[in-house]
């Protein structure tokens, strides 16, 4: 039996302050759906989701080994 | 010369990023610029500060895609963008895009693609500070 | 502090008419700035200088009915144009127009609007020295 | 009988050269288009007129004493 691989999974403005962190690991094998869930931001809508810097609107994705992820609101730059 | 597209805490000067633009090329005709600063007031209600927060390293990538992006779409030959990521004051400058094109249509439509978009594509984020307390803004008007 | 709207002989420098203008106003959210130069190529040739000549009183008089008209026509706070008079060879600059106003989409608008209107209703001429001799512009493109 | 009354008449860019002269001096009286026949510049096209520093394009215009009249090319500043 290999090691369970850990997910960085990173929170940004409302969503980290709702959480009340930054950042948390999770196992990779979930979906990207799941792992909304289970961290407890669904009901922040919209809720954009980047895999490794870039965005994805794929909620089936399945997390892999080395992924680095965030969970954001709206930007509001500029 | 400091990179074209950046993201920093300190504030900068539009005369430098205009002046390290047009050093590019002779062939640049008319230079389109847009400032973004801090007001004193939004949304019907006083602003004493904004503090701004960015996804490091995510951020400044997708403003390069939004540059590299910008360059096929529009005839333009050189872009500069500049995002503070620190708290600011009524006044203060937060984000500047500078674009050199030959003809001035193209500069003004690329200057303004790019602000849109750096507002809906970029991972930054401003929480306002006003009288009744602290509050993330969650729209990019 | 300098005329919001003039013509000069000598240049300009951009960071000054936008600190001008900034200081108008803290409810002042976007500046644009259009900022034309001369460039060493036009219309397929070589361009070793360009000698601007104007309707002495009427351009600047013309210049600032487009402010005034901009000013009723775009939701802008306030605006800088200045325009040189005299000969320039590449890279220098020649025009410059500045807009501040609450909200980014009217400064554009009217940046966009008021160098285009220049051209057509600002009594200025421009010859260009080629290698071929001097020729006036009779176009605006 | 009054004295005769003169107008100025200024030419810039390509009119100036092509008539070798940057203004002169016409009678009152007459219109915008008799105007333009006298001075030889009827072959510019589009030929831009100004009464008192304000663009016109009414050619029957006729000219006032005091009247300052300019005929100009298209212009290309900017």
């Amino acid at each position: 039996m290999g090691l369970i691989q850990m997910i960085k999974i990173l929170f940004f403005g409302i969503v980290a302050d709702k959480l009340g962190k930054r950042s948390t690991d999770v196992q990779a094998g979930q979906t990207i759906a799941a792992l909304i869930d289970k961290v407890g931001c669904a009901d922040i809508q919209p809720l954009l989701v980047a895999v490794n810097q870039e965005q994805t609107h794929d909620m089936d994705y399945v997390l892999q080994d080395g992924d680095e992820v965030a969970l954001m609101p709206l930007f509001s730059g500029g | 010369m400091r990179k074209a597209i950046r993201i920093q805490k300190e504030d900068f000067s539009l005369e430098e990023e205009v002046n390290a633009l047009r050093q590019a090329s002779q062939r640049i005709g008319g230079v389109t610029t847009f400032l973004g600063c801090a007001r004193d007031f939004s949304e019907g209600r006083d602003v004493f500060s904004i503090h701004f927060e960015q996804y490091a390293g995510m951020a400044e990538k997708a403003m390069q895609a939004l540059a590299d992006e910008a360059q096929a779409k529009f005839d333009v030959m050189d872009i500069r963008m500049v995002h503070r990521v620190t708290t600011v004051h009524a006044g203060d400058q937060i984000v500047l895009i500078v674009v050199g094109a030959e003809h001035r249509k193209s500069a003004f439509e690329a200057c303004e693609w790019l602000i849109d978009s750096l507002k809906q594509r970029v991972p930054i984020w401003k929480k306002e500070l006003t009288p009744t307390g602290e509050s993330w803004v969650t729209s990019h008007p």
